[in-house]
């Protein structure tokens, strides 16, 4: 299967909620979905393309929060990136842990840094962040504060 | 049979992320892992982006000390993936010596450490011996023993001094002598075959349901090398093979590792020798708004950099992503249904963090603590001298 | 006191923290046992146990998650006198991670520090020479 | 099973006539390669005060300090040895020829008191505003800026004078000219602020100033 092949079978099977299709070069292709299609999208590429998933990122993006599933077709040395936009308000997403193992334990760390709600993993517990840690204040959006008044933030002598 | 939970972590020396295994046995059977990180949390995303593109590359350098320049080497990508620019030709040759260098004394590493847990203090002692001189090698080109300082978007900060050439080349040379005469000694040794031969196997569907990276997938047989696969920096340039094997057990992942040692050791020497010459740095001004992903075969695996700039001299998202954080979920399909002496080296054998074994402990269901971290180690060791003395080797 | 930090001097073991380091200090510290710094030469050894520790080298920008453990270490499992050298800026300063959300304080402000050695990471030498500067200082007051 | 064995046999022989491959470091001095990165030290002499290296420092290793009360006003620049991650990027920034500060090769740094010996200080001297009193940046940099500037740095009596001082010539007809025009206020040395009113203003600034005051 070629580049193109890919792409548009890709683009004709899920036209109705691709929002954006960006081909940024040859070797990296940013798709834009709606947040209920990233369950099949990302399953045709890993099941159906055998793609590799690499990693997830969220972002806080002033007005959304956006995931970006960033998958590799490594025969075609092609970086897909599907990208969903979520209410700042009820960050929520299907969770592809059930499809792809590799994704539980990013899911797990989106959670407790962004605050995305990843319906269908079950296992959300923290990963990184300590006990004492407040709930509901994440770490990687932009309005976060600092918490802790006992934090020193010069060299502390 | 009662069942008990081995903790492992979190605190052990030479780990990068700090990591707390927890291990439920059935007598000697291992049935269960959980992994839980988190202690070497330090927020680097959140610190890379307060500060300016080139400053974040030394934030990115401290990620991992083994890996000081694959997380820079992927992050730099990213950023020329934004532009997008190529960066001048020497730059990239500088980039591959140093990346290959640094592969070369992880790999060594890996092998002293994973003889220490087998009880050969020997191979420890050797590979570590070994170890030195390439930090001196990294030492003359880069200025330090380790966090080399050479990366930065658009090109390299320091040059390679021509006088500085000949002698690294010598000391290059002079270790593989020495590496020819361990890999005999450890590729014929009956022991280590019955050790480490068919204990804590990945298959190549497994391999490839974690998306396992680096030498992890390709003992599985997985041929997964970002070098070959997306070439980046001089890769496609040079001559040079992708080790892959077809068990995915312990042992193969040692010898891809040693064979691999060679690709490094050749690739290095390549490089130096036939350094081009011109710019090293491209000095960019500005980043335009827009992402980037930039990738590179770290020593354990391919790490993954995505960046987003939003036009001004900050990053606005960097995201990283660890070998060892796709590498770690394997383990729930290798570590279960082995022995507990063999779960050190299993969890050794994806090049984590594994000194772990120096404070494990463990513990019955009520907490009564039943063996101490020496103990888990001891057990390891054991079993490599009973096997040696089943060989009639002693 | 002085008869144990005598006897304690001839054969320091040390324990290694990491509380959060990128791994470079530590490996340096274990660089110190290899063939060429051969700590061992001086009496010096890495015990296996924190029980049985009389240096405790920490490393790393203590973390939200290791400070809490770092404390009890120091307070309830060390045997006293016990030293403590601080190795690499993150230990000292926190280094980079100063303003990081997950490392609130530098090292010194949890547990007392008789030694720095900075370095990014310090070379073996370096470690070497800063116990050993500790050590002269020691026996000088005693 | 003979063959390792004569191997390893081998090695053992080659270990015992070879000199120990342990260094005798604390014996003997340690001196590690050229291109070794070590402490950077400020060289009082070159360096500009210009702050260039701590816009850069990735870790803020580099501080200063405006002393204006007391004496001579100077800038004292502040190297923390425990922030520092000697990458050298102070050393890349620096105007002064990369001399300013410079990587040494000192790797022995260890210290006690933290509050006390972990940081290392240059004093530098500081230009001030003649008339707002106000920080303008070091003498040293100012005449570097001339210097660089060439006849250009006439434009601006900030620079010429500072460059002329330094030089011990400052033009008495030139002043005595200023004066007798009542507008010395253009001839002092004026941060960016104070010479933008002057410039502006028709009359001497600020209003009911002695002529000549603040000119030596």
């Amino acid at each position: 299967m070629t580049r193109e092949e890919v792409l548009s079978e890709i683009q004709s099977r899920f036209g109705d909620v691709i929002l954006d299709f960006f081909d940024k070069s040859a070797k990296r292709v940013y798709i834009e979905l709606q947040p209920r299609a990233l369950v099949p999208v990302a399953r045709h590429l890993f099941a159906e393309l055998g793609a590799r998933f690499h990693i997830a990122s969220g972002m806080d993006s002033r007005t959304h929060l956006e995931v970006l599933y960033h998958f590799s077709v490594e025969a075609l040395n092609l970086l897909v990136s599907l990208r969903v936009k979520l209410d700042k308000n009820d960050p929520r997403v299907d969770s592809l842990a059930s499809t792809i193992k590799a994704a539980a334990w990013i899911e797990r760390e989106m959670h407790e840094l962004l605050g995305i709600q990843f319906s269908g993993n079950q296992d959300l517990r923290r990963l990184l962040l300590s006990e004492e840690w407040p709930a509901g204040v994440y770490p990687l959006r932009r309005d976060y504060r600092e918490w802790d008044p006992g934090a020193v933030r010069d060299r502390g002598v | 049979m009662p069942k008990s939970v081995i903790s492992i972590g979190p605190y052990h020396p030479l780990q990068e992320e700090p990591e707390h295994f927890q291990l439920t046995v059935e007598g000697e059977k291992v049935v269960d892992i959980e992994v839980s990180v988190g202690y070497n949390h330090r927020g680097i995303e959140k610190l890379s982006e307060r500060r300016s593109f080139d400053q974040a590359t030394f934030v990115i350098e401290r990620i991992c000390g083994i890996c000081s320049t694959s997380h820079p080497f992927a992050y730099t990508q990213a950023v020329e993936d934004i532009i997008p620019v190529e960066v001048p030709e020497r730059a990239k040759y500088i980039r591959t010596i140093i990346a290959e260098g640094e592969r070369i004394h992880s790999h060594l590493l890996w092998f002293g450490l994973a003889g220490h847990f087998l009880g050969y203090n020997t191979v420890y002692m050797w590979m570590w011996r070994l170890r030195e001189e390439i930090l001196d090698v990294m030492e003359i080109l880069s200025g330090n023993r380790q966090n080399y300082a050479m990366f930065k978007p658009g090109g390299v900060r320091r040059d390679i001094k021509p006088e500085d050439i000949p002698l690294a080349i010598k000391k290059i040379d002079s270790i593989l002598p020495t590496v020819d005469r361990l890999k005999k000694a450890i590729l014929d040794d009956p022991v280590l075959h019955a050790r480490l031969k068919g204990i804590g196997t990945l298959t190549k569907e497994e391999a490839i349901a974690y998306c396992a990276l680096g030498p992890t997938s390709r003992a599985s047989g997985v041929a997964r090398d970002v070098r070959k696969d997306a070439p980046y920096g001089a890769y496609d340039r040079l001559d040079w093979n992708m080790i892959v094997t077809a068990n995915g057990d312990v042992w193969d992942k040692a010898v891809v590792r040693l064979l691999e040692l060679y690709e490094s050791i050749k690739i290095m020497k390549h490089c130096l020798l036939n350094l081009p010459g011109g710019e090293i740095d491209l000095n960019l001004k500005s980043i335009p708004p827009g992402e980037g992903i930039g990738a590179h075969e770290a020593p354990r695996g391919e790490t993954f950099h995505y960046v987003r700039s939003d036009g001004t001299n900050r990053p606005a998202r960097h995201k990283v992503r660890a070998p060892t954080f796709m590498n770690l979920p394997t383990l729930k399909a290798t570590v279960p249904g082995s022995s507990i002496a063999d779960a050190a080296i299993i969890l050794a054998a994806i090049d984590p963090c594994y000194c772990c074994t120096e404070r494990m402990a463990v513990r019955s269901a009520d907490g009564r603590k039943l063996y101490s971290g020496e103990e888990l180690l001891r057990l390891s060791r054991e079993k490599t001298s009973r096997i040696q003395k089943e060989l009639g080797k002693r | 006191m002085s008869v144990t930090m005598r006897a304690l001097l001839k054969s320091p073991w040390v324990f290694h923290l990491s509380t959060g380091s990128c791994n470079n200090c530590d490996i340096e510290v274990l660089d110190c046992l290899t063939p060429r710094y051969d700590i061992e030469r001086f009496g010096m050894r890495l015990a296996a146990s924190i029980r049985h520790a009389d240096v405790l080298l920490v490393t790393g920008s203590c973390n939200r998650k290791s400070m809490i453990r770092v404390k009890r270490i120091y307070e309830e499992q060390v045997p006293k006198p016990c030293v403590v050298v601080a190795i690499g800026e993150c230990a000292m300063s926190r280094g980079m991670f100063i303003h990081s959300y997950n490392c609130p304080q530098p090292l010194d402000r949890i547990i007392p520090v008789n030694v720095y050695i900075p370095g990014c990471p310090p070379k073996p030498e370096a470690i070497i020479a800063g116990v050993v500067k500790l050590i002269n200082k020691v026996k000088a007051s005693l | 099973m003979k063959l390792p064995k004569l191997r390893e046999l081998l090695e053992a022989v080659n270990s015992l006539v070879h000199r120990p491959y342990t260094s005798r470091f604390p014996f003997e001095p340690h001196t590690p390669y050229p291109s070794f990165r070590g402490q950077p030290k400020y060289d009082p002499d070159r360096c500009l005060g210009c702050l260039a290296c701590e816009e850069v420092c990735p870790t803020e290793a580099i501080a200063h300090r405006d002393l204006t009360d007391d004496g001579t006003p100077r800038r004292v620049m502040i190297h923390y040895t425990d922030t520092c991650i000697f990458c050298g990027s102070c050393e890349a920034a620096c105007i002064a020829d990369h001399q300013g500060i410079r990587l040494s090769a000192d790797w022995e740094l260890s210290f006690f008191d933290r509050a006390k010996e972990s940081f290392e200080t240059i004093d530098k001297e500081l230009a001030i505003c003649e008339i707002c009193g106000s920080v303008i940046a070091c003498r040293d940099h100012l005449r570097w800026i001339a210097e660089r500037l060439g006849e250009l740095a006439f434009s601006s009596p900030t620079l010429y004078q500072t460059r002329l001082r330094e030089l011990g010539i400052i033009d008495p007809i030139l002043l005595e000219a200023a004066r007798s025009f009542g507008r010395e206020d253009r001839m002092k040395i004026l941060c960016a602020r104070c010479r933008r009113q002057t410039t502006l203003t028709t009359a001497a600034w600020p209003q009911g100033q002695e002529a000549g005051q603040g000119l030596t």
